[in-house]
């Protein structure tokens, strides 16, 4: 089972964990993004999150599904907000049922690593010095390409 | 053809979106950011550097040697950033 | 910032996150442990955790300043449930908060390791052909051993 | 010296606690086991195959040859399997 989401409203977590529960589950991992309270050390006032439409939805699932494929997950549920965040509030939501451990663990960096290069979303930081694009990470490039060298 | 911008490719361009018809020689995503930095300076200036810039073909990430049609839906924008 | 807490009662994951959220958290990643329905094949009617007052308390502590110790982490929350519970039920929940998401994974699934082979509680499972206490896994042996050849 | 048992190991003994002294050849977790079999029946069954027990003294886990003194608190149980 996937469910994704891409949407404006919080969510909550216990519901989502609840939605991806069952009788043969015995391991939940999740991951929450949330907004920090800084950029670069200057104090941040909001953070917005701008996505292609259709696209975002479609990459999520691709991902979500290579997950399930991966390892032995039972259910994946993924949340992605859009729009103007403020410090403090939930950016993304990935979760993972499993019969065991290892493998919501697994499917949950998985999901996190490729969410981070592979899926179309863009964040912009309002700080007291203006609004700036965040620039994409190295290191999250890196993540995602070192699962490609991992026997699956 | 359809073309989408995002992020500040769109902050550049002042738009995020237009419709248009290609010259027969523009037959690649590089060469269709060619032409387009044509169209204005704000043009120009989001495809400076195209080595910031990432492209959609129909909603799949594509490279910039990608060929096109003119019934396809392309993308601009920088790297993504979600999660 | 650790906190353990050893209870009979269930607990609400949402509000356990918060707990551990703060300005500088980026990341919190969580783990759940779930009673499944059944047990080597047969359905599952109870399970019953027993553990070692005291000492539980206290394992648990020193397996979260481990962790701790060992990545970034900015707070972790370490919650087992003892008594009589049945399929569905929470089992524990592990969450670690950190500015960075790899450190929130890493930290999760350390504390998981070690929980499962160094921190006095034990199972007994009863089904239709009565009950029996859950022997340990070399499975659980070995992924908390596996840390101990990693570089910290 | 006061002495616990968990799971299997107590519901072969019967009891969860005991308090007892120890004759002076005690002096170790297995001695302690060894002589504690001769108790009960129930107390010779939960030692029968030494290697399915762990002990903690004092609330930490040890090995079945550390030693002992009179103000300790043993405890004999089997691997643990929380989580």
């Amino acid at each position: 089972m996937i469910k994704i989401s891409i949407q404006q409203e919080d969510f909550d977590v216990s519901a989502e964990i609840k939605s991806i529960s069952s009788k043969t589950v015995g391991a939940i991992a999740t991951f929450s993004g949330i907004v920090r309270d800084s950029s670069e050390s200057n104090p941040l006032i909001s953070l917005t999150l701008e996505h292609y439409p259709g696209m975002s939805e479609a990459a999520l699932e691709k991902i979500a599904d290579a997950a399930m494929q991966k390892g032995s997950l039972e259910a994946v549920r993924i949340i992605h907000r859009v729009g103007r965040l403020l410090p403090e509030d939930n950016i993304v939501f990935v979760g993972c049922a499993s019969a065991h451990r290892h493998a919501a663990f697994e499917g949950c960096r998985y999901i996190m690593d490729f969410l981070k290069t592979d899926a179309p979303f863009w964040k912009s930081e309002e700080t007291q010095e203006g609004r700036i694009w965040v620039s994409e990470r190295e290191k999250d490039q890196n993540a995602s390409k070192s699962w490609l060298s991992k026997k699956t | 053809m359809r073309i989408l911008y995002f992020a500040w490719v769109r902050d550049n361009i002042g738009y995020s979106q237009e419709e248009l018809s290609c010259p027969k020689h523009v037959r690649t995503i590089h060469q269709l950011a060619e032409y387009l930095k044509l169209r204005s300076e704000g043009h120009a200036r989001a495809f400076d550097d195209m080595s910031a810039i990432r492209a959609a073909r129909n909603q799949q990430f594509v490279t910039h040697d990608t060929e096109l049609s003119d019934a396809d839906e392309i993308a601009f924008f920088p790297p993504v950033t979600g999660g």
